[in-house]
């Protein structure tokens, strides 16, 4: 009995000590926006809803919370589908040096991503006029995201039993037929998971954007939040603490939704 | 799949070759190199290898993606994994909630969470420890990014490994405690052979993402004085700060070559049986 | 879509000004001037003369090497705006870099025949000049003081009106705060995290104390007795307890002087005349003082000795200051010019001002407005005389952060021999070898 | 010995998988564990093995009360329907790993593994790893290891229902004679009571988390509790029809039977294994004891062959030894043959008929 | 009608799991594809669906060479052995799903699926989704599914193995009436004898690639074509006891036996089924035509019981009536009947004995 009290105990601190270490910090980001005179530090707040509304004094904040929005979901959706089609294929075609393959894909992404690819970006968007676009900056960024997707995404396919695809194509299926009706139902969490994690990177991405875009009605809310500092770079907090706030709202809510609609997990697909 | 492969052709690989080129010469932003960029050929890897504060930085660089992601994500996330391992309620739907929440809140955001936690003065964790004063982002650099990063990218291990530890069948696990086995045991002689597989996809990943991290910069901005100068940081300081596109691309090529090294060292480490362990 | 002026069906024309910029949040103000004065007054008298002109501002607001990418990297590709605002100090880099081209070269003639050049004083000029050729108009100019609070001067027994003669006489009023209780008794910027603050607010005001320019006559200054002495006020300063070597090293640390030094935490701090207008001012600061006026003091910055600085002067300050240029590919170059002196003129910058004070390039305007505030007239009366600049070259950024870099050492304990070494040998490695570099 | 009282176990959810549950299995004793599917017979097995706590109830082993004590410490061996084989491992690793556990040195336990392999016939091979195993390859290796530990209990889930219909009933015959031998106590599940009744001592028929009959396969085949136990015992699936007991009389199925014994008007449930009935082709004059039909189905049992007679919306079914096998679609009769018929009333035995 | 012929498939990697193979499967017949685990039971219904290709040989259904088809159109309809219901369709989805792919209108398919649901009993269910139906429900919506595109020809594989025991027995019974009703040539894959002989109408024996026998249930039970079939049909495995003929007589296990025919002298292998022996447990006096021995197992069938002898190395297996079983430990004698036996000699069958 006192074994299976201290396995409990041991479990009940271990998670005490995990939601302590997960969640302190989120607690300025509850205090600070309803804070008269906000500072760094996480204080009962000298209750307003003030910075709210100086902050949508703020001519290009609401504007900038929809750029990102349709900069994320153009990104996430063409990266899920994307990599949907491009890990289906990897996964049921057999090429040899095919994960090497993979992985070299991804080394690359990581060298597009950095500071350093920018000219490249930036030139390349140029030529095709992208520039002060929203596709421009939704392609760019798929690019970047692709193959770490196909490689998530690779697994999930991996999981699923061939026998339900080959039950379709008995029935005579096509191939189409069968990515839509059969597959990308499978692995409907593995998409969540991917779209979740592809809008929470082009949210929170600043580079790209602002190196791409000129008009400041087109930018996202990462190159909104910047401007929120004075003439010698120091942060104002109240307005930057409310526009965090509400910039990080629309993630929050996809993921609630998302986890409840789909579920949030990898592998596996659906349990039978 | 057509669409995907010209996407990726023209977004990601021809960008990343030129970059690649782009390593190979004096280029830089503004000055007189950037009107008539010449081809040095090997020449920044070479300064950059004689650098101090470049192997500084790759140093740290090693120590970050070891503190924080091989040993810090990759440990707690499984630990966090297993431990809601079939646990069902509202504990593991708080858990894997937060967890959740510090990877997908935007990075800016983020680092004034932190900055706020930690900060000398009026930060939260010197309010709670009655520390006033303790300057963890000074005299801790390298320590609290890792702290950081550890917060920041927990949430994907923990995924990766609770789906693995689904694929583990219960009938193991339940043979080795028959037998009398500890929870190390247990872990040492069922989980790690099973989850090999994933453990080396995560590693892999995690350590790509780590390698080019970027989200310190707002909390120490490489300082002080260079002491959590990690090389997405230097990249970053060189290349964007100092214009010198040129070199910093060439140290993005290395960064590869270096993930390329770790991708090998795992391999070496998990022997290389993905196909024959992955369910 | 986006670049440089054209001509659209109607026959009326578009022009782009930027600027890193942008309502609601950096820099608000001089968004709102540009949107809500320049455009309709610029596109209204137009109008008299019988041209259909559209002016749009695209407007920015981050980092200051972030703007400086972006504008490059539209300069490079044969966009971006037709009126661009820039630093100075970019402008030597720019022009290196073939972005941009001298104004006469852009605008023709019209350029050295325009009526502003002889009401900014030739220094201030000098902003825009490169290799002698004027590539922009300036927009103002600021200048470095010693700021010092008065309440705690009387506590420490030191008069309300100081204005040091040497560096000793620095420390000693600094010895005397200390003595007072005071907890920070001097800052003056060091380090990396502090970045171009450091530089000129700390270094290069100290070296041009000591008697050595950052540049000059195409030579860098390397580990001289210059940079040796200056590196020496550091070690004096954070090795006794008279600055707080901790803050030089926060990512924040300059934000956090200023709320200390509102806070009466700091005795004395060299900045730059910014501080005044817009950190511890009264009713919009970022730290607000409500009795600035009473409490704030300021003083010259003095030479290492009476004498010792450069052109044998007493005290020294520096100054920077923002330049508009021409976009060398607009299409309207005439026309962008006409926009660009536009702004210059008396009018749009009183305008701009819009009852603030602040040092403007324009003498005839500062005569005008500088008169309600007595500090900015003595920066403008007293400091601009003996300012100096910065040498707009492309390699000055990375000149400037291996300063940073010694001051950090020297702060962080490090001998002044030592740090001048590696100061020397860095600066070397910068700007292709011993021969480019003083010792 | 091992004797469970008042054993429950509810899962959160409300799922009471076992029902306060009372069971004594002798020392030395197979004992199988048979039901349906979900009627909770894992469950009941993995209590005794620890790796389930009862929410109330005991659970004793040779004496003592292990109910508060970890699996480990039970001195109980558990051989898993799936095997539950360490992939990773060789068969030697495999069968020596409780040893490991239990601090053996290497040199003892490899001799052990290797003296249990040899015993059931796996010495050729002990360096092979499971996946290059066949299946009943693969369950020896399960079972040696089981073996190697000498627990006190087996505990055996469905250890056959892996393997294909051949191997199966030869692992049968193997596992009777290893447990005969080792003689020590064994749990045995299964759904397939063919098995059961083969293999097992005793047999605890449970349903929905309780046992419904306990005793040894002669008595649950003959005498079976309730209609339940009698449908679900028997190779081929006992006749189970309504029936009424009307003045002395038994009507089934439009065919009028003697009635036993005294039994009080009513309806019934009348039982009858398609064993215990003959066939004939012919109608049977000026009787109403055999039951009629058309033939519906007629399947090969090898030596015999089970027809299932359609008898308006009844089917009968019968087995007839080789060659009597009628076609499909002739009208036939089934005659019961005396005293083999069960009844039940409200679901319990009455009387053999 | 299928007709494969010469038909090969081998895997990359050398494993030849079909192996230069000729059959023909008439129209309406319910055909049974027999073998143990590994024989290509399964690749050889994968080809002939057209899901694998195979590497020689040609596949013929209802007199056209579809070989270079794909499976969509090759009309045909297949029941995986884990069902391959699609676990985010309903049931209604599910049995439509072959109708949405040709096109059929959606009222149409939805009222095609409730028709053939509500003729396998499965209306109640049509709104549920797999998960929530039971391996013998989702097994029936399987088949439903096949049945809704009424295909040319069914294939099935191992559709009953993964209901449990009891189930599958009724399953069996329902899948035989279902196939006679519908009558549509279907292929059944399966390693359970017992299955096959109560549902084919003929089996084909498969052995590592290969057809052993084909024939009706009866042929392949009475006179399997080699020991390997021999051993493997019957639902008690055959005796198969290493034999000599010696001068007219058959010398096997210690027994002398009369030869039934002219068989040149030498070795033989000697087939009894367990059926056809009557054990004693009394010495037979001056008689040397039983096999003797020791009762080292028994098993309980239910209405018979399985003994095994041990005689000498050798074990012999013979089923007893109820009643009659001997106890472990003691002597019996096992009499072969007369004419029961098989010979066989190079792997070929002689004659019966
Ligand atoms: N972990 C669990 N949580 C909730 N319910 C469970 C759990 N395990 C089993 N059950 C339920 O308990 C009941 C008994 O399950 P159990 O596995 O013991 O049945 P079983 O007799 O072994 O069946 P089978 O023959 O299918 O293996 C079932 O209704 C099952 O759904
Ligand atoms: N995709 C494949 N690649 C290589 N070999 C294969 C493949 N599929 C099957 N085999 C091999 O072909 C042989 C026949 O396999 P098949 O699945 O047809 O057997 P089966 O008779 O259906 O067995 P079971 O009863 O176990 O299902 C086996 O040796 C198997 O290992
Ligand atoms: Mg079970
Ligand atoms: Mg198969």
């Amino acid at each position: 009995m006192t074994r299976h009290a201290l396995a409990t105990i041991g479990r009940a601190t271990f998670f005490a000590v995990v939601l302590g270490f997960f969640s302190l910090p989120l607690l300025w980001l509850a205090s600070a926006p309803f804070d008269a005179h906000p500072s760094i530090t996480t204080s009962l707040p000298e209750f307003t809803f003030g910075n709210f509304r100086s902050l949508l004094d703020n001519p290009y904040v609401m504007s900038s919370l929809r750029n990102s929005l349709l900069q994320a979901a153009g990104s996430a959706a063409l990266v899920v589908v994307l990599a949907a089609l491009a890990a289906y294929a990897l996964s049921r075609v057999r090429v040899p040096g095919r994960d090497a393959l993979l992985y070299v894909l991804l080394l690359l992404s990581s060298v597009v991503t950095g500071t350093a690819a920018m000219v490249p970006l930036f030139e390349l968007a140029t030529r095709l006029n992208l520039i002060d676009t929203h596709l421009g900056v939704i392609l760019t960024l798929s690019g970047g995201l692709l193959p770490a997707a196909i490689f998530i995404l690779k697994d999930f396919m991996d999981g699923t039993p061939t026998s339900y695809e080959e039950s379709a194509r008995v029935f005579g299926a096509s191939p189409l037929q069968i990515l839509r009706h059969i597959v990308i139902p499978l692995v409907r969490p593995g998409l969540a998971t991917i779209a979740v994690w592809a809008v929470a990177n082009v949210w929170g991405s600043f580079l790209q954007p602002f190196i791409l875009l000129r008009d400041p009605d087109k930018s996202p809310g990462a190159v909104i939040l910047y401007t929120l500092y004075t003439e010698g770079g120091a942060p104002r907090l109240d307005l930057i603490s409310t526009f965090s706030l509400l910039y990080s709202l629309p993630v929050v809510v996809m993921y609630v939704f998302v986890s409840r609609r789909y579920g949030f997990r990898f592998h596996g697909g659906i349990k039978r | 799949m057509l669409p995907g492969l010209v996407l990726i052709g023209i977004f990601l690989i021809f960008p990343a070759l030129w970059t690649i080129y782009l390593g190979l010469t004096d280029y830089r932003l503004t000055g007189l190199a950037a009107a008539n960029p010449q081809v040095v050929g090997l020449d920044n890897y070479t300064t950059a290898l004689g650098d101090d504060r470049f192997r500084n930085s790759l140093w740290l660089t090693v120590q970050y993606v070891l503190g924080s992601a091989v040993v810090g994500q990759a440990a707690l996330g499984f630990a966090i994994a297993w431990m809601l391992r079939n646990r069902p309620g509202p504990v593991k739907r708080v858990t894997e909630g937060l967890v959740l929440l510090a990877w997908i809140l935007p990075s800016s955001v983020v680092a004034f969470l932190w900055i706020a936690l930690l900060d000398r003065d009026e930060g939260t964790l010197n309010a709670l420890l009655h520390t006033p004063g303790f300057a963890w982002l000074l005299d801790y650099p390298m320590s609290s990014i890792i702290v950081f990063n550890i917060w920041r990218g927990t949430a994907f291990s923990m995924m990766l490994y609770g789906a693995a530890l689904e694929n583990v069948p219960p009938s193991h696990l339940e043979t080795a405690r028959l037998a009398g086995a500890s929870t190390f045991q247990q872990l040492r002689d069922v989980v790690f052979p099973r989850i090999k597989g994933h453990v080396l996809t995560n590693l892999l990943l995690i350590s790509l993402w780590t390698f080019n991290d970027f989200t310190s910069f707002q909390l120490t901005a490489g300082g002080p004085e260079g002491r959590s100068e990690i090389l997405p940081v230097y990249i970053y300081n060189v290349a964007l700060s100092g214009g010198q596109l040129g070199f910093g691309a060439a140290i993005s090529f290395l960064v590869l070559l270096i993930n390329l090294v770790f991708a090998f060292i795992y391999l070496r480490l998990l022997r290389g049986r993905r196909k024959v362990v992955v369910p | 879509a986006c670049g440089t002026g054209s001509e659209s069906s109607d026959g009326s024309v578009t022009l782009i000004i930027t600027s890193n910029a942008i309502s609601g949040g950096k820099n608000a103000e001089t968004a709102d001037w540009t949107t809500r004065w320049v455009i309709p007054e610029f596109e209204k008298e137009q109008k008299a003369k019988g041209r259909q002109v559209h002016v749009l501002f695209q407007p920015s607001g981050v980092d200051d090497e972030q703007y400086k990418t972006k504008i490059a990297l539209d300069l490079k590709s044969h966009a971006g705006a037709d009126v661009i605002d820039v630093d100075g100090i970019w402008v030597g880099e720019f022009a290196q870099a073939g972005y941009i081209k001298p104004l006469s070269e852009v605008a023709g003639p019209e350029v050295d025949s325009w009526e502003g050049w002889s009401q900014i004083p030739k220094a201030v000029q000098g902003l825009g000049i490169f290799e002698d050729k004027k590539y922009g108009l300036p927009q103002g100019t600021d200048g470095r003081v010693l700021y010092f609070n008065k309440d705690l001067f009387k506590k420490a027994g030191l008069p309300a009106d100081w204005q040091p003669k040497s560096w000793q006489e620095i420390l000693d009023a600094g010895n005397a705060l200390k003595a007072a209780g005071v907890p920070v008794p001097i800052q003056l910027n060091a380090g990396t995290a502090m970045g171009e603050a450091t530089t000129m607010q700390g270094a290069l005001p100290l070296l041009a104390g000591a008697g050595a320019q950052i540049w000059a006559d195409g030579k860098w200054t390397g580990g001289s007795q210059a940079l040796k002495d200056v590196l020496g006020f550091y070690h004096q300063i954070y090795t006794t307890g008279l600055g707080d070597p901790k803050l030089q090293q926060e990512a924040q640390g300059r934000d956090k002087s200023f709320a200390q030094f509102a806070e009466g935490k700091i005795g004395i701090l060299a900045e730059g005349d910014y501080f005044w207008r817009a950190v511890v001012e009264p009713k919009a600061g970022v730290a607000p003082m409500q009795n600035r006026d009473a409490a704030v003091g300021y003083a010259l910055i003095p030479s290492e000795r009476p004498g010792s600085g450069i052109r044998g002067q007493d005290f020294v300050s520096m100054s920077g200051g923002a330049v508009r240029v021409l976009n060398p590919n607009s299409k309207n170059p005439k026309l962008a010019w006409e926009l660009l002196s536009f702004m210059h003129s008396a009018k749009a910058t009183t305008s701009q001002l819009a009852g603030a004070a602040r040092i403007t390039s324009r003498t005839d305007v500062n005569d005008e407005v500088l008169g309600v505030d007595p500090m900015l007239k003595f920066v403008s009366d007293e400091v601009l005389p003996i300012t100096a600049y910065r040498p707009p070259l492309a390699v000055y950024p990375e000149v400037s952060v291996a300063l940073q870099e010694a001051t950090a050492a020297v702060v962080s304990g490090k001998t002044v021999d030592e740090a001048a070494a590696a100061y020397q040998q860095k600066v070397e490695s910068l700007v292709g070898g011993a021969a480019n570099v003083t010792s | 010995m091992i004797s469970l009282s008042g054993l429950t176990k509810e899962f959160p959810g409300g799922v009471r998988a076992i029902d306060s549950l009372d069971l004594e299995i002798r020392d030395g004793e197979f004992f199988a564990l048979l039901g349906p599917s979900g009627c909770g017979k894992t469950t009941l097995l993995r209590t005794i093995a620890g790796l389930e706590t009862p929410t109330s109830g005991n659970v004793g082993i040779g004496g003592t009360d292990v109910t508060g004590l970890p699996p480990g410490r039970r001195d109980v061996a558990m051989v898993f329907q799936d095997y539950a084989l360490f992939p990773h491992m060789d068969v030697t690793t495999n069968i020596a790993y409780p040893l490991r556990i239990k601090k053996v040195s290497r040199a003892r336990r490899e001799a052990k593994a290797a003296e249990t392999a040899s015993r059931l016939s796996l010495s050729e091979l002990l360096a092979r790893r499971p996946a290059q195993l066949s299946g009943g390859q693969q369950q020896r290796v399960a079972l040696a290891r089981a073996i190697a530990s000498r627990p006190q209990v087996f505990l055996f889930d469905e250890p056959l229902s892996n393997l294909d219909a051949r191997l199966r009933l030869e692992a049968r015959t193997f596992l009777k004679r290893l447990q005969r031998e080792l003689a020590v106590t064994t749990v045995f599940v299964t759904h397939d009571q063919g098995e059961a009744l083969a293999l097992a001592d005793r047999i605890a028929v449970m349903n929905a988390g309780r046992i419904t009959q306990v005793g040894t396969p002669s008595e649950v085949f003959h005498r079976p509790a309730d209609p339940f136990v009698a449908g679900f015992i028997g190779s081929t699936p006992m006749n189970l029809l309504p029936a009424s007991a009307e003045g002395g009389e038994l009507h089934v199925a439009g065919a009028v039977l003697p009635l036993p014994r005294d039994i009080p008007d009513g309806p019934l449930v009348y039982g009858l294994r398609p064993e215990y009935a003959d066939l004939s082709q012919s109608a049977p004059v000026g009787r109403r004891d055999a039951f009629s039909g058309k033939v519906a189905v007629v399947e090969n049992l090898g030596t015999a062959h089970l027809v299932t007679l359609e008898s308006g919306d009844l089917l009968i079914q019968v087995v007839v030894p080789e060659g009597d096998e009628p076609a499909v679609g002739a009208s036939a009769w089934a005659a019961p043959r005396p005293g083999r018929a069960l009844l039940y009333r409200d679901d319990r035995l009455l009387t053999g008929a």
